[in-house]
């Protein structure tokens, strides 16, 4: 456990390294912690995935479940993904009802993967009007050391690349067998470029974070697509960061992606 | 997502469906105080989105464990109406109303002095009473205003559009007919004007990069032309105020 | 806004000056403030109304939803009223669950309209045993300068009495066409009579209202019907202060029919 | 609403469907004291209808700031089991149950010193474990007596009664076959005996005048029956406790 | 009532009497108090019973629903079992949302009940696959003089063999009456004992359950089944304890069955 | 209560259907120190059962009025990912999960010397990640590593195990497909090694009292193999840390 009793004397001191281009842990002000990605973690989830930035550390796991279309798309299934920050992750995390903090990471992450329109939604369809798939998508938090947006977005991407149809049969889901995988066209990532101390910076730590005036969140994709912004923080960001933002999803985006 | 609407042809000799420019805003009406007991408001209506602002404080903030001592808080609700969308909204506020009221609440962060007034909430409430695409920024619009009219020293105003692609193009000021075309992109944004500084920045869709960077200095030219707005609606009701002032001394 | 401060010793005031048959503003004790009722204020609902009572301001919305009867009622639709104490309305109301003043306001306008039986319950069904119109209309307080039940009352009638059917085309509801209006055969009005200093009064403001020890509000109808009663606060009534307020609420109730 | 029941005649002979003339109560039974732990308590059968009430206090409003210095709050919770209705009853406490709690408290407040107990609160809670129409009523009468068995000093006992009217006939104490009659008109009313002050009233229904000014007479002669029971009730136990005391001393 | 104030001095002083196998009420310390119970409290419920130990007052009732079976158990009714402390019981329930001690006390019985496979879930069937009988069986505590936990067992047990079957007709519930009684094959029982002042003991009043280190519960058969265990408490038992505890299940289950 | 389970022959020849013995465990894996952020920690795998457990505390217990001046607290907190089982749970937690915390939580509470930390509450969270039966005894057995790690005083360490009877045996620690048995029995167990205190029992099914003797007697048995792992685990992440420390010692 680290001390958190002298946690806002660190973030001065952090936050003047950065101002001077300079990192606790040596990196590069755009670098990026160590990614490791641990697939199908959880068998009884379609798919799942565990994901560690450096001490960062998140889960999400795929279930499919059949349900009723929208009346609107009567021959389309759909995608729910859902995150929670779970107490064991940090003494600042709470069980609970949902807390908007979860919402906002959720609904960020949501938007990466849905407007990419790397699924395609009348593929799980089961029987028009009456049955298709809905994708439940959890992230769970495991520790929190920073950037759980980036993390949990990995999570999920890589959760949905292993995320296996179950076999129907009679109308009843055959336990244990599959038709095949879920299909991705498109492989959306969001990278969160944050400003501390008038930098910008790559993947914050946890007690790196705690200095930040703004974050702004972009999932890319690999065909050069712009699908989610996010901006954070009571902070500002000038056009021209904004623009730099972009560039660093861009090549964070490509960089992760070759890890999936 | 009807399919008869991808049949719309959503930009025809440089109109939009509704005989707009590509870079013009749905008319504005921006009047202020209309709320009696509040301590700032604005109705604000933006092509068909119908909107009441209020805010209240800065107040103590409680319970106690939530203040701040060296900054007020800033408190953000938005809502919608149950019946200010075509299918009824449930009462309950949802995910998305939440996820809106924070990226609002942050955006005026910036904007406010908030560290003159330690231990204090300032509670902004944003009310849809009838929507047509963009309530989000309209709202922001709105509560900016609101916080002006209840004296709250800023920096500026916060202004705010949306914009974005409809139909490989890039247009201001989405209305829901285009927000609802099949590639629609819509980018809800808010700055500070006279510095350019961007308070909220969202967005979903596909865009590309060189339509992202038209989408900008649309959005931000847009933004200038709703702070506009704002500042006369501001003057307007201060000059209306000090004329009621003058007939009541008058009055001794 | 008006200083909430001073509240306490202005109530004491003014309870004085009711008990001498004076008001503030210089009503007289049974007369109203000036009442402006606004149609249509949004177009996404099938009917809606403003009503503004002097200061105090509300806004109400129908909107017809396609839902199940009750087995008892396969053949009928129904209504739903509820309340909301907007937290733009007064620095005393917040957000969160509906609390128990909204409960009270929204079910005692519900017995007045209900009970009056304006609403021809069967000509909202649509397919028996399946599909009925649920109206449901929704009150929204903007700025709360007192008598919020009888303003809530005004405008959820005027709501109604705009309200539209929807067309329903293959099982759809078609947006943006309508059948016709929703009949009302009668127009129930709640008005109410608060006891405050000894003295029966009528629509007080706020700051009247806080020095009130009970209130009684009465729903009538043209025709001369009583719909509803509802007595609320910690005083009580006379039998024979009962009969005046029955006969205020028919006065006043004719009085405001002819606005609508 | 049954189309069988609009057959039905609900008055016959000034009898009505259970026999009763218009202006009789149901059998009305009442124990005084039943639950050890709580402070006053009562169980009361009216009819089919089965109550419980308890009251506690006056304890400390907790949270402190809910506490007023100039009085008791009273606290009111009307409750129906699951199994006291005919389609079971969601165990979640609904709309109904809360406003009956409302004006329930509301008039039990005009009854009590409340003054003499400054930052209490004085919870009543009122169980239906069997109901057939008119619980509310049935549940204050309750209430009201179990108040007086706590010795919590009250200017008067509340005294309530169901009044409405039926096939065009004014009775008093409907139950439920008459209530769920198509044109019923339910008035509950409680009063203060002694002065006939009405501290509930609510109705629902189409009601003429008349209709309403014969009701009032009947409701109020009601109350004054069911406040002879109250008191009746209550001297019994009183007797009871002095005798069960006299046997403890003689034993000594 | 009874004054809460010396709570803390009389356990003390309870604890030191049951050490010394002595207790405040002259009871052995295996000795139940007076058991009363009496049937069909409410017409309105299926089956209903009020319960009485000694001071301590429940009662249960029943009521049977029409429902749509689980997917997995198509021809099977199921039942289930709630809780609920009223506060009229004692000072310290409160209204509210469920509370663990009412869960716990809930899932506990229900155990004791589902798992003897007493009621053949099989005849709760109306329609296969489509409609079958769920018996809601609540439980609510009137007056709390300890050891809720086997009062609410008898009520529930009670309840359950009084319940009668609705009758259906044309798919509706025929209202006041019934085709026959809910079939019980066993009379499950859940007795508890208490570990106080190192001793066991049975039945305890409320002010002696306040001294208590551990409880065992367990639910036993006519047939010598056990059907459920519970330990609760932060104390601990002996292998030894457990034993003894299971012979004074057997034992008073049977004694308490006779009173049925 | 599939039908086709019926078949299953679940004893055969001495070997069970995952080809374990009457009494042998499923493999077990225990890492301590898994989460950098908690003052305790534990990863442990049970046969498919993966489960993370963290401990948070003593810290100060609030709001201040649940404090107790004589001990800590301990609070349980149990739950299921949504992808842990095979019909995706709820994300709310049910009521299984609550009394699972609640039985959890008093079994570690005879361990732990909770006097030494007045006003405080001890956290533990037990999360599981994936699910075949018995996560309830793996949890508490993570837990309880979790709070060694953490450095809280203990007189002992719990170990827990499941027991139960299948086809007319008792067998150690079933499995799901075991669990599901038309006529299984399930006894989750719990002790202090060390004295055989018993802290946690629990039991649901039809069971004959000479089958829960036998049971009672592998339950502790089994209890005392995982405690033999539990101690290993923790003896290994002991050494680990002491080596670690002495290299930063001579880097120095």
């Amino acid at each position: 456990m680290q001390s958190d009793a002298s946690l806002e004397l660190r973030t001065d001191r952090i936050r003047e390294m950065i101002t001077q281009g300079n990192r606790f842990d040596s990196r590069k002000l755009d670098e990026y912690r160590k990614i490791e990605i641990i697939k199908n973690i959880s068998e009884n989830a379609e798919g799942s995935a565990r994901v560690k930035l450096g001490k960062t550390d998140v889960v999400a796991g795929v279930k499919l479940i059949v349900g009723t279309p929208y009346p609107d798309n009567p021959d389309e299934g759909t995608i729910s993904i859902g995150a929670e920050f779970l107490p064991i992750a940090s003494p600042f995390f709470e069980a609970g009802p949902p807390k908007i903090g979860e919402t906002e990471l959720a609904r960020v992450v949501d938007r990466g993967i849905r407007e990419s329109k790397c699924i395609d939604f009348k593929k799980l369809c089961i029987t028009e009007n009456e049955k298709v798939w809905i994708a439940f998508v959890d992230i769970y938090t495991i520790n929190d050391d920073g950037n759980l947006f980036d993390a949990s977005s990995i999570a999920a991407l890589s959760a949905l690349l292993e995320a296996k149809v179950p076999k129907i049969e009679d109308d009843k889901i055959v336990k244990g067998e599959y038709t095949g995988k879920l299909h991705l066209a498109r492989k959306p990532l969001l990278c969160t470029t944050y400003k501390i101390g008038g930098k910008l910076v790559s993947d914050p730590t946890f007690v790196e974070a705690q200095g930040m005036d703004a974050r702004f969140s972009v999932a890319t994709t690999e065909d050069n697509y712009l699908t989610a912004f996010q901006k954070g923080g009571s902070g500002s960001f000038s056009p021209k960061e904004i623009d730099e933002c972009i560039d660093l999803s861009f090549r964070h985006g490509k960089a992760i992606r070759n890890l999936l | 997502m009807n399919v008869k609407e991808k049949e719309i042809e959503y930009v025809k000799n440089g109109k939009r469906v509704d005989g707009r420019k590509i870079d013009e805003l749905r008319p504005i009406k921006i009047d202020v105080g209309v709320i009696d007991r509040a301590d700032g408001s604005c109705y604000l209506e933006w092509g068909q989105n119908k909107i009441m602002a209020a805010v209240y404080g800065p107040r103590e903030a409680l319970p106690k464990h939530i203040q701040n001592p060296y900054r007020a808080l800033v408190n953000y609700h938005y809502r919608m109406a149950t019946f200010s969308v075509p299918d009824r909204k449930s009462p309950k506020p949802g995910r998305r109303e939440m996820e809106i009221s924070k990226v609002s609440g942050e955006a005026l962060e910036k904007a406010i002095f908030l560290e003159k007034y330690p231990n204090t909430t300032i509670d902004v409430f944003v009310e849809i009473l009838d929507s047509n695409a963009g309530t989000r920024v309209a709202g922001l619009a709105a509560a900016s205003v609101a916080l002006a009219d209840a004296g709250i020293p800023m920096k500026d105003i916060v202004a705010a559009v949306g914009v974005g692609k409809i139909a490989g193009e890039v247009v201001l000021d989405l209305n829901k007919t285009e927000e609802d075309a099949p590639d629609a992109v819509d980018i809800p944004i808010a700055i500070l004007p006279r510095t350019e500084e961007i308070v909220l920045l969202q967005m979903d869709g596909l865009l590309k990069l060189d339509e992202w960077k038209k989408a900008l200095k649309m959005g931000i030219e847009g933004c200038k032309k709703v702070y506009e707005l704002q500042k006369t609606a501001l003057r307007k009701a201060y000059l209306e105020a000090e004329k009621e002032e003058k007939v009541k001394e008058n009055a001794k």
